[in-house]
């Protein structure tokens, strides 16, 4: 059984080189990969979420507007029902800012991960393997239970 | 069906007074007024004079935030501190996608709270007053640097402003820049700004254009860049542009490297038209850098001892926090005197390094099957030729974003770190070149104990942030022999 | 009369027991006990070993303070953050001076206030324990560096304290480094501390040894350089050493400093004994550094591309802080970091640079004829034609401070940056030879419209860190031509 | 009329070349110079400007133990009777110090003037030569007020 991710660079951002890695690397891992690519609305990430019924959407950006893009990125989703798990990673604050702060504000944002521009790819894999596996496990124990 | 044609007079004024409506600020503007006011700029400013009067290559680095007294502070530094010859002024984000209403928006927020909330100078909410008092208040020529698809308005408003220098190209600030815009689209908004180049040329104010080299910045092999350049420059003469500067981003084989800038320079001029003043630009490493200032020193350094055997008319520096973000002043101050102090100490040096005349020819060879498949695509029409070879595939980008292009050729190091093309896909290159190529990488395959793949690409867009030029994999010593 | 003769065991002995009764942590020392301890070091803290068998050039800064604590701490960062594969120990100047007891007042001093109080560590004052806790807590080999014209209780203490690298010799630890000491007398005392390594290396324990190759640092012609690296090398040889790396400091100039470090290695082989491994090191730029941490990494970073196509054994580094004082940890490991990628980067790289052959022609000749001249000077004996080549100026080094060496010889650079000599005074050379150099030299004087002067030389001198490679008048362009 | 400094290298530093610089700019500019070398003692240093009646005696240090090195040096002159202006320049602290704080460490030891490494031997001998002009000015005062 494989499991989609919905993958793209969101807003008008056109930094192609980092998904086209990732894309590479989650397929590789076993995952089935929905590549948006660059300059994708919010819209267009919820649409592809729902269709595919997306376990995770995972957020690029580079070019330093990911915190302008991301406003009310979840409510998009939320209207569309999509309840995956949002990952975002890339370059997200212009200039040279503290990392920890950027993380703050963009789980603030709703985001369940925060990654930045020196994350490997498999330490996303890796998490994400994480994170649905206790996803699985709770959604499993909630049917036994009801 | 869009054509390699000038544009006439009556369109030109027609298109400009449409553009002009776009935006509050595009009512300022006055052809006869600006022509006067770069009439009366000094010489130091003008930038095709200073850029193509120079004795060694000039430094230019990159810088753009959205107030106007800080960029002016920043240009300032730049040009002090930094020792920058010619200046940059990048354009923000919106700005490039024609939202000037979010552009303002920003703009007054960067006002309100002094922060930098866009990640440009958004030029056409400035104005061309706002644009002349950054023009009046530094002592060097500015040029502007963008990323926008369809740049009329800006350049109507820049060159009214007073710049004399326009990044950019109907391919080159496409295909890396955009999804879904489409060529013919963007080379017709192109044509534009070249005729308004073309314009204030033929009035004796000669605004220099210049492609956008690196494209996506990412193993991009030396003909591909060229010949889109070669492409772009003739589309800017045929409207009135005589100073073109065609552009190259470093690859980091020096050897390559060097041979690429001297075919551009070659090309360029049996490309282009007599009456066009041809410089060129290389472009330190446009990939993806190492996460540390220390690490990035060296792959600078390594990009002005390119430049100093090379001798580009001009470089375009990078800061060691490249990685990071959007670089402090200090930092970017700091990019341009490294390269500064390794140029200057190489350059009078007499440094000559063999297969570079071979190398040469390669590109050369690759590039004339380029122009030639481009022309034969268009029956004779560059404009049309392009558009319909980057529709075939037989043009093609290496990690293109953009819809317009197949983005399905892939380049890989050979095992001299040369970039070669491991995934022709539909490019068009004669047989025996191909040939050349696969024995090269075939090569390095060897060297490696592994398969040509898609990881042997991933591994090369990853190696120089890692420390490397050539992606081996992380066990073997690779190519290294066991020295006694 | 001295000679390069071997010193008898019951001789060493009696020198031994003498000189460890100079300091009380002297009595510590225990030759058979010494032997067994460096035969319980792993490999990877074996000096010779691990440089000798490296298949590409090892980096090394230089680093040391006074507490153990501390100078742990420090190389433990340079081993981690800097990736240095080689690691130093820098030893204060009062140690230098075998002034023992204010290398105590300074270590005591340090420990109460925390402040570096000496410009080193003082290893004697450390004793044989303290330096043993160093080399068993740095899981990487480590070097003695010093500049110490007597280093007998030195040696004793540091090899007997785990050290398996030992900088300097006779000369080039005593003409760039004092006033006052006769070349017979620092002749006896290194024969002395290369006897010591000789008998470690009899038992097994071959203990490194490296002359110091850049002397005064300061636009030293490669030949000279050389010449006294291979007599520091046969001095060495003669009583039992046998791992000898040969030093040079970079000129600047790369096809020179490829040049010189091919001739260093290939007549290193040929002057030496066959059993001797003679392996190669290159000091980044030794002379005056600019003012500035940006330029810094731009000349550090020249000193990494040469060392990549010269491809030396070891690298010694310099960092961004080298003109302002003993650099902080962050800017020693910068400096590392700085080096690596650009070698790394260039390493795999075929750069066959035009010309090197023949400038490495003329540095061997140039070498035979002071080789040549030392022996005459010696009737066949090298230590005693050392000492009297000096007394008479065929051999000699410029900028020497010391009273053993003339210091009459000028260099400068000819107008590709080569060092050349100016002012021959009395060295040894043939005439041939000296005329290559005058030709060069006047046309350097031609291009610049003045006379071989001094104040050339001065130039040359502040060039580097004015930000050039050449001390042109500050008016005309110099060689540049005018590009188009 | 030529005037005469004593130059030289204090304590146990060899660093050469600055002095060898200046003992040409020196010459150059009109000055007779006393060179005395690298590893001059505190006393060689009383001594000769003692001797050559020098007018400024001029202290080159580099190597980092220059404030060691001129503990008491001023005492050392006063006893041997020299009365000439001090300069001391080079590298005067151990590692990367501020400036400031090395300048009035020195003028609190006695010198009368400290220069930084940066220094261009033009700027010392301007200096120097206005210093002299005060100093003559004042003793020509004194002589005629006498
Ligand atoms: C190549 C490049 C370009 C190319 C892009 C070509 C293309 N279409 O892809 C070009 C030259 C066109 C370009 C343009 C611009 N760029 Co740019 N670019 C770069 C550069 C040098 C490398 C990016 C790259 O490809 N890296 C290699 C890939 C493999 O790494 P990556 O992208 O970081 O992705 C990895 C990780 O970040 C992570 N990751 C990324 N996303 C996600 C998401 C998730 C969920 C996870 C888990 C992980 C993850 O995994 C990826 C794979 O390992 C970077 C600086 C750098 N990093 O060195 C600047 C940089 C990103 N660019 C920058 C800017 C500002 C721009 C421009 C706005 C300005 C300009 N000068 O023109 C334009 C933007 C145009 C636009 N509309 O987007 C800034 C961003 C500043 C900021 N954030 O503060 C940077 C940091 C440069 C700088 N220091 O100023 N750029
Ligand atoms: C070349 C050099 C050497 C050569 C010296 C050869 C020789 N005999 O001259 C060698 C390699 C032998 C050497 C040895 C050492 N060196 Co050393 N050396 C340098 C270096 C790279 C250049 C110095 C130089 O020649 N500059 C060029 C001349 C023209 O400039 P200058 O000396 O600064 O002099 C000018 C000005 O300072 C000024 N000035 C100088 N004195 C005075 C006096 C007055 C009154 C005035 C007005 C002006 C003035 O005018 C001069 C002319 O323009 C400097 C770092 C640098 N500056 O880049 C380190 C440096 C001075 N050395 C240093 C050290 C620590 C040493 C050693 C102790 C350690 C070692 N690694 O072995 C030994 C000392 C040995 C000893 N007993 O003295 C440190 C000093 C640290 C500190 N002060 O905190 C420095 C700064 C390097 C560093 N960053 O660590 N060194």
């Amino acid at each position: 059984m494989t499991r989609t991710v919905v993958l793209g660079v969101i807003g008008s951002d056109a930094h192609v080189v980092g998904i086209t890695i990732l894309e590479q690397a989650f397929s590789a891992a076993g995952f089935d990969v929905v590549n948006l690519g660059v300059q994708t609305s919010q819209e267009e990430f919820a649409e592809a979420a729902k269709a595919h019924d997306a376990e995770a959407v995972l957020v690029s950006s580079l070019y330093g507007h990911a915190e302008q893009d991301c406003q009310g990125f979840h409510d998009v989703l939320a209207e569309a029902d999509v309840d995956a798990i949002t990952y975002i990673g890339g370059n997200l604050a212009v200039g040279q800012d503290d990392f920890e702060e950027t993380r703050a504000t963009f789980e603030d944002l709703g985001f369940d991960r925060v990654f930045d521009s020196e994350t490997d790819p498999e330490e996303a894999i890796a998490a994400l393997e994480r994170d649905l596996q206790i996803t699985t496990t709770e959604s499993e124990r909630v049917t036994v239970n009801s | 069906m869009i054509r390699d044609e000038r544009i006439p007079s009556d369109e030109l004024r027609r298109i400009d007074d449409e553009i002009r409506s776009d935006w509050a600020t595009g009512a300022a503007v006055d052809f006869d007024e600006a022509i006067r006011y770069h009439e009366s700029l000094p010489v130091e400013k003008r930038f095709a004079e200073v850029l193509e009067s120079a004795d060694k290559p000039l430094l230019q680095p990159r810088a753009g935030v959205p107030r106007l007294d800080d960029q002016i502070e920043l240009l300032e530094y730049l040009h002090g501190e930094g020792e920058a010859d010619l200046l940059p002024t990048t354009i923000d984000s919106y700005t490039r996608d024609n939202e000037y209403g979010k552009a303002q928006e920003g703009l007054e927020k960067a006002r309100e709270t002094g922060e930098d909330t866009l990640n440009g100078f958004p030029a056409v909410n400035h104005g061309v007053d706002g644009c002349r008092n950054l023009i009046e208040a530094i002592d060097a020529p500015i040029e502007v640097r963008h990323g926008t698809p369809d740049a009329r308005l800006l350049a109507a408003i820049t060159f009214a402003g007073g710049f004399q220098s326009f990044e950019g190209g109907p391919i080159s600030y496409n295909i890396p820049y955009t999804k879904e815009h489409g060529l013919a689209e963007t080379i017709e908004h192109w044509q534009f700004v070249d005729r308004l180049a073309g314009a204030y040329t033929e009035r004796g104010v000669r605004i220099n254009r210049e492609p956008f080299g690196p494209l996506t910045g990412t193993l991009v092999p030396p003909s591909i860049a060229i010949a889109i350049g070669i492409v772009e420059g003739q589309l800017a003469a045929t409207q009135g542009v005589r100073s073109v500067t065609l552009g190259y981003g470093q690859v980091g084989n020096v050897v390559q490297d060097v041979a690429a800038l001297r075919a551009l320079k070659k090309l360029g001029n049996e490309y282009l038209p007599d009456d066009v003043c041809v410089t060129t630009v290389f472009h330190e490493w446009m990939g993806g850098f190492p996460p540390d200032e220390a690490r990035a020193n060296g792959v600078i350094s390594l990009g002005g001892m390119t430049a100093a055997i090379a001798q580009p008319d001009k470089v375009i520096t990078k800061s060691p926090q490249e990685f990071q973000g959007v670089p402090t002043k200090e930092a970017n101050a700091a990019g341009l005197r490294t390269t500064r102090q390794i140029i200057d100490m190489a350059i009078e040096q007499n440094i000559d390094i063999d297969g570079i005349d071979e190398e040469q020819e390669l590109i050369e060879r690759e590039t004339h099957c380029l122009m030639d498949t481009i022309l034969k695509h268009g029956d004779g029409d560059v404009a049309w030729g392009t558009i319909k070879a980057f529709e075939s595939g037989a043009l093609d980008v290496p990690f293109a974003p953009s819809d317009s292009a197949a983005g399905a050729v892939l380049p890989a190091r050979d095992d001299d770190g040369r970039v070669r093309i491991f995934e022709w896909a539909d490019l068009e290159m004669d047989d025996d070149i191909k040939e050349i190529h696969r024995a090269r990488l075939s090569q390095r395959a060897e060297t490696e104990g592994r398969q040509e793949s898609f990881r042997m690409v991933a591994d090369d867009v990853d190696a120089i942030s890692d420390g490397k030029l050539i992606g081996r994999p992380h066990s073997g010593t690779g190519g290294v022999g066991n020295a006694d």
